[in-house]
């Protein structure tokens, strides 16, 4: 099959336009957590806190970060593992690009319909547990663009979110202290939960 | 030199277990799971040692929560890869996808079956133990090719595609460097190489080393020469498609090869476990590590060489100088056997610098001029 | 001397057994349900910067890839001969230096042809 | 000081059949005919005291019952600056020749136009919207344009 | 005889970790040389035009932060020149030096990052980045110190600025513009002579001097190919007329001149910097202006040098308080103009390495 980029690419750009019309029509909600299944008789409680507090200190001090950095908010994560908030600490500086081994998506920027499509995908193609940071006020309710026409008004219309960050961009210190909450949520996860 | 019989068993005589009825077992088993855990260990170690350099070297500090010291953060970061999710693209060639990392992984480990780690002390005192080394480091790249090809991603196909180019081009100089060392110990076993390195051979061959280290950095994937995991261009390389434990299997190879690297390195060019007041192993430790951090100061600094100068800087400067190199050492063994080691040593930098000079002149940097 | 080479055999098995281990270890846990696993039908598709793929991926790749493979088997010979002679050069004395050049000299106008023809360079 | 070439020092170096197609000189700018706009733009680039060989920005306005399309012009050389404006009447589907033969710079804005106002630009390379999906219902910056999200 | 071999559609899509953003090309791949490239504009378009009709003239200020992201003062610096041309508004002596200031801080942080992720796309993995970032954090206390806020300041106002300078400003400014030619020759000694680095990037991706002319380039882009044309210099607007300074330019116009016209314009803005400090004069730092400001009936274009190019705000006014129409002349959509010229026959990583000279914020690209 022969591709023209030109020719062919109106063509490939319809199809992207009516994925995104999909995803535009079925969002209105925001999405819920999803709830891992929880079958009562497998509740041991012994065999469960040592393996889960091993599992859960495992995740929790080695967060790799996803690279879907939209717009502004990603200078304010990149100050966040510079040199003076080292997030390095934590162990968290590594950036994988490919979802596949990344296991946190921080959403640093406004996200519009037309990118809301490809968010969408990274975030399903991410291998589980998997979590995700709203960063700023564009994630959390599509911020000062909010009324825009093509800006989805907050995150949470197209993915789970585990932890809420405001500001505008919010400061360093504030997204440090974002992420410990997620790591205080990450240690509280049975690991049932699927 | 005195001939090593091997009587009956197949070790060498000082070993303790040597003569034992079951002394062959025993020796496969502690030497076999000896080199495992020890190449284990020493990822661990390695892995945070080079997560804190890098932090060193960009005025930062690495990682210092999880443990003392941060010790504790590649344990974390076994533990949460072990218990990811494993994903099998739908489209991906399954069988290849499976034994990639396997066919990856298998000969790092090998080539440290070969290393003595004190006199005598290796799993296999092969007499042709560096054409076994050079035998089985060429598998990596088929397992870095099936990887890349069965993963049924474009960014993979074309990291595929340059394992190919880059690791088959850096095999030739590879080889012909370790010749002159060679010539100079008269042996390919690397316990007599060990043994008759009186002197470091660095310092014999400096051209040698300065091309085993140019070519096993591209071997290993390491800057300047990372193509294949380029992750500014091609998103992750090979190990894009990859996630879970069998992402974690490559991430091991990539520093077990940085290990080995060093081991190599260490005993056929800085004198192996020979050293002065500390116990032979911790003296190989020692090299291994200081090669390790050589390898990471590069690795920070350094920017990325583009593929056609990756492969023109093989072919074009490294073999002739390789050749270059057996030359020269092979007429001073010959003609004039009993050379003092600094004569020898000067004139191969000599030779090396010249060299390097001469190339200067020659390489204008600027790739082909387009004008838009 | 064959026994050092049964212990290398057995050495490739243990690695071998030590590798599929590694990578066969979260299958187990999953049966446990350690390891979480929540199959979707987009989480299958290939990974490319949050798009589909457009086109087919295993195509007909360029030659010059595969070109420095035959370069290194041609020069790859060399190693045969080259490493025996290196180990005895010492008891071999000068006379065997004259063959090992002619040797190398035959070698290094091929090696200089595909030089001036081009063939190094990443067309 | 980048100073503004006056409309009327313009419409003499224009040629003499490009003149009928002024329809309104004012301090820094003319107001020139749709149809006519390649054989002005080639005219004003090429003039040798003119030079206007820099194109700044192309500026799409929706006055409600017109859409006026206005150009910035700079001469790099002699640091100058003029304006030429164009007014399309049928708001439906207004049309004009696209300036990207003369200038590439014009390519993307021109795409934006007709992204964000709905101008079709005849003759462009890639006539396609820029910035919003294909599909998307109506042009943004026209005055009637319902934010329906 | 080549084999006849198939190109393959590579994405190098919106979610790549040396796309500056979230910003698309579709090449067309043979082997590693891409024949065909069509970069993909929208995926941060949020509409800033239109939300510039619905809101009042002074509201609108903290939108032109979100612009470029980068460089949030010079945003603001252009926006509120337009407005004050177009009302006539004056602007108190203090006030226009600390534009000034202002102005050149931002361009030191943008073009510190523009070089900064120059050398993370070409391989470094970060190290020269968080060297220039350490100095980043500087300046970026500095303006935290004068605005309250650490990217996007809404600091300037109609008729001058929002504060006044805090007293230990001036002082804080003078110690860095000591220490930063040092810190800019320490980047020098690891970067300028670097044997990879000149391989990389010379004689890559030229934009010849007339192309960048007719592709409507500015700033250090068409600086590079030899143009001398800064709008500090040819229309100087505020007080750049009173400072000296030279416009460096390159030569050939490759990715190397890029990176040279961005390091001499550091130092540019160390001199200015000093004569602004040296010279800035007491006295009240803004001409209030009613809320519900309303300008006459009309219209302005005023531009200003942008760290990425000229950055030209044209208002249209009804007399409402209202603008009727805001168009923004985006430096970083027209420096793209030429990038698909620019691309085709190169190879991916060449591809990568030109497109981070360009230096674009996506922000600006698709407002």
């Amino acid at each position: 099959m022969e591709i023209r980029t030109d020719s062919t690419s109106l063509d490939i750009d319809r199809h992207e336009g009516n994925l995104i019309k999909e995803l535009r029509s079925s969002s209105t909600k925001p999405v819920t957590e999803p709830s891992g299944w929880l079958s009562e008789d497998l509740k041991r409680n012994i065999f469960l806190t040592t393996v889960d507090n091993v599992l859960n200190w495992g995740r929790k001090s080695s967060l790799w970060t996803e690279t879907a950095f939209t717009a502004c908010c990603t200078f304010e994560f990149i100050s966040l593992s510079s040199s003076r908030f080292d997030i390095a600490r934590f162990g968290m500086e590594v950036l994988r690009s490919s979802p596949r081994h990344a296991d946190l998506i921080i959403t640093a920027g406004t996200l519009t319909w037309k990118m809301a499509p490809q968010i969408k995908r990274v975030y399903e193609q991410m291998a589980e547990p998997k979590w995700v940071i709203a960063m700023g006020a564009c994630g959390i309710t599509g911020g000062i663009f909010a009324d825009s026409y093509s800006v989805v008004p907050g995150y949470n219309r197209i993915l789970p979110i585990d932890v809420y960050i405001p500001g505008c961009p919010p400061r360093p210190e504030a997204l440090l202290a974002g992420i410990e909450l997620l790591r205080k949520k990450v240690e509280k996860r049975s690991f049932l939960q699927g | 030199m005195p001939e090593l019989i091997t009587v009956g068993a197949a070790i060498s005589p000082n070993l303790p277990w040597s003569d034992w009825q079951f002394g062959f077992w025993i020796h496969l088993l502690i030497f076999g799971i000896g080199i495992i855990s020890l190449l284990l260990g020493s990822v661990i170690i390695f892995i945070w040692l080079e997560r804190r350099l890098v932090g060193r070297f960009q005025r930062r500090l690495g990682p210092n929560r999880a443990g003392p010291l941060g010790l504790l953060q590649s344990v974390a970061d076994v533990i949460k890869i072990l218990t990811k999710e494993d994903i099998v693209p739908s489209r991906a060639d399954k069988l290849i996808f499976w034994i990639a990392p396997i066919v990856a992984f298998t000969p790092v480990v090998l080539m440290l079956a070969v290393v003595p780690v004190a006199d005598g002390a290796l799993l296999a005192d092969l007499n042709i133990g560096i054409l076994f080394v050079i035998a089985i480091s060429s598998i990596t790249a088929l397992g870095v090719f099936m990887a890349g090809w069965a993963s049924y991603n474009k960014y993979s196909i074309l990291s595929a595609m340059r394992t190919v180019a880059q690791l088959v081009s850096y095999e030739m100089p590879l080889i012909l460097s370790m010749v002159g060392v060679v010539i100079i110990a008269g042996s390919l076993s690397l316990n007599d190489i060990v043994k008759t390195q009186t002197v470091p051979f660095i310092v014999l061959q400096p051209a040698g080393f300065f091309i085993f280290f140019i070519a096993s950095l591209a071997e290993i994937n390491r800057t300047p020469f990372d193509l294949l995991e380029a992750d500014s261009e091609l998103v992750a390389g090979y190990n894009i498609e990859y996630s879970g434990m069998k992402f974690a299997t490559f991430y091991l190879t990539e520093y077990c090869e940085a290990i080995v690297l060093s081991t190599l390195a260490a005993t056929i060019f800085l004198g192996g476990w020979q050293g002065p007041w500390l116990p032979p192993i911790v003296w190989l430790l020692l090299k291994i590590g200081i090669v390790f951090c050589f390898i990471v100061w590069i690795r920070s600094t350094l920017p990325r060489l583009r593929i056609d100068q990756v492969m023109g800087f093989a072919w074009k400067f490294l073999l002739p100088l390789a050749i270059l190199n057996i030359f020269v050492t092979s007429i001073f063994v010959a003609l004039w056997p009993e050379t003092p080691a600094w004569l020898m040593g000067l004139t191969n930098l000599a030779i090396l610098v010249a060299y390097i000079l001469f190339w200067s002149k020659l390489f204008k940097p600027g790739g082909k001029a387009v004008a838009v | 001397m064959l026994s050092e080479f049964s212990l290398i055999a057995l050495f490739i098995l243990i690695v071998m057994g030590f590798a599929t281990t590694l990578v066969l270890i979260p299958q187990a846990l999953k049966k446990i349900g350690i390891v979480p696993s929540k199959p979707s039908e987009v989480k299958y598709e290939p990974y490319e910067c949050g798009l589909e793929t457009i086109g087919e991926t295993w195509v007909q790749f360029k030659i010059r890839y595969y070109f420095y493979a035959l370069l290194l088997i041609t020069l790859d010979i060399t190693v045969i001969f080259l490493y025996p002679w290196a180990v005895e050069l010492k008891n071999l004395g000068s006379s065997s230096l004259g063959v090992i050049f002619s040797f190398i000299g035959i070698l290094a106008v091929g090696y200089i042809y595909a030089w001036r023809k081009g063939a190094l360079e990443w067309k | 000081m980048t100073v503004a070439i006056t409309g009327e020092e313009v419409v003499g170096a224009l040629d003499k059949e490009l003149k009928g197609a002024v329809k309104s000189v004012e301090s820094e700018g003319i107001l020139v005919q749709a149809e006519k706009i390649l054989d002005i733009a080639l005219c004003v680039k090429n003039n040798k005291n003119l030079k206007l060989d820099y194109l700044v920005s192309i500026t799409g306005t929706d006055y409600i019952d017109y859409l006026e399309v206005s150009y910035l012009f700079y001469s790099l050389d002699n640091n100058k600056r003029f304006t030429l404006k164009v007014r399309l009447e049928n708001k439906s589907n207004p049309a004009m020749p696209s300036l990207t033969g003369i200038w590439i710079g014009a390519e993307l804005q021109e795409r934006e136009i007709y992204d964000l106002l709905g101008i079709t630009f005849s003759g462009h390379p890639n006539m396609k919207r820029i910035f919003l999906w294909e599909g998307f219902h109506g042009h943004p910056l026209r005055k009637d344009f319902s934010n329906g999200n | 005889m080549a084999i006849k071999t198939e190109p393959i559609l590579l994405n190098l899509g919106p979610i790549h970790p040396s796309t500056h953003g979230v910003f698309r090309m579709r090449a067309l791949v043979d082997g590693e040389v891409i024949t065909d490239i069509e970069p993909v504009f929208g995926y941060l378009h949020r509409g800033i035009e239109k939300l510039a009709e619905q809101k009042s003239y002074r509201q609108f200020i903290p939108l032109t932060d979100r612009l470029d992201y980068v460089a949030s003062m010079n945003n603001n610096l252009a926006y509120v020149t337009a407005v004050e041309k177009l009302a006539g508004i004056e602007v108190p002596e203090r006030a226009e030096y600390i534009r000034v200031i202002m102005s050149e801080i931002q361009r030191i942080i943008s073009h510190l990052l523009g070089i900064g992720s120059f050398f993370n796309d070409m391989g470094t993995f970060f190290t020269p980045f968080f060297y220039m970032f350490i100095q980043k954090e500087k300046l970026t206390d500095l303006l935290e110190m004068v605005s309250g806020q650490r990217l996007l300041f809404n600091y300037m106002r109609f008729g001058g600025v929002s504060h006044d300078l805090p007293d230990e400003f001036l002082p804080a400014l003078n110690t860095f513009l000591k220490e930063m030619p040092a810190e800019i020759d320490k980047y020098e000694r690891l970067l300028k002579e670097n044997e990879i680095v000149l391989a990389r990037s010379k004689k890559v991706g030229i934009l010849s001097p007339d192309m960048a002319i007719n592709s409507s380039a500015s700033g250090p882009v068409l600086r590079a190919s030899g143009i001398e044309w800064d709008i500090r210099k040819a229309d100087p607007y505020s007080i750049y007329d009173r400072f000296d300074f030279d416009i460096p330019t390159g030569t050939v116009g490759d990715c190397y001149d890029r990176y040279r016209v961005r390091v001499e314009e550091l130092r540019q803005s160390i001199r200015i910097l000093e004569q602004a400090v040296a010279g800035i004069p007491k006295g009240k730092v803004l001409n209030p202006v009613p809320l519900r400001f309303r300008p006459p009936e009309g219209e302005v274009y005023s531009h200003i040098e942008s760290n990425k190019g000229e950055l030209g705000f044209h208002v249209i006014s009804d007399g409402s308080d209202k603008p009727y129409r805001l168009h923004i002349r985006a430096p970083s959509l027209l420096n793209l103009t030429a990038l698909r010229k620019m691309l085709t026959g190169w190879k991916i990583a060449d591809a990568i390495i030109i497109f981070g000279s360009i230096d674009i914020c996506v922000g600006e690209v698709d407002r």
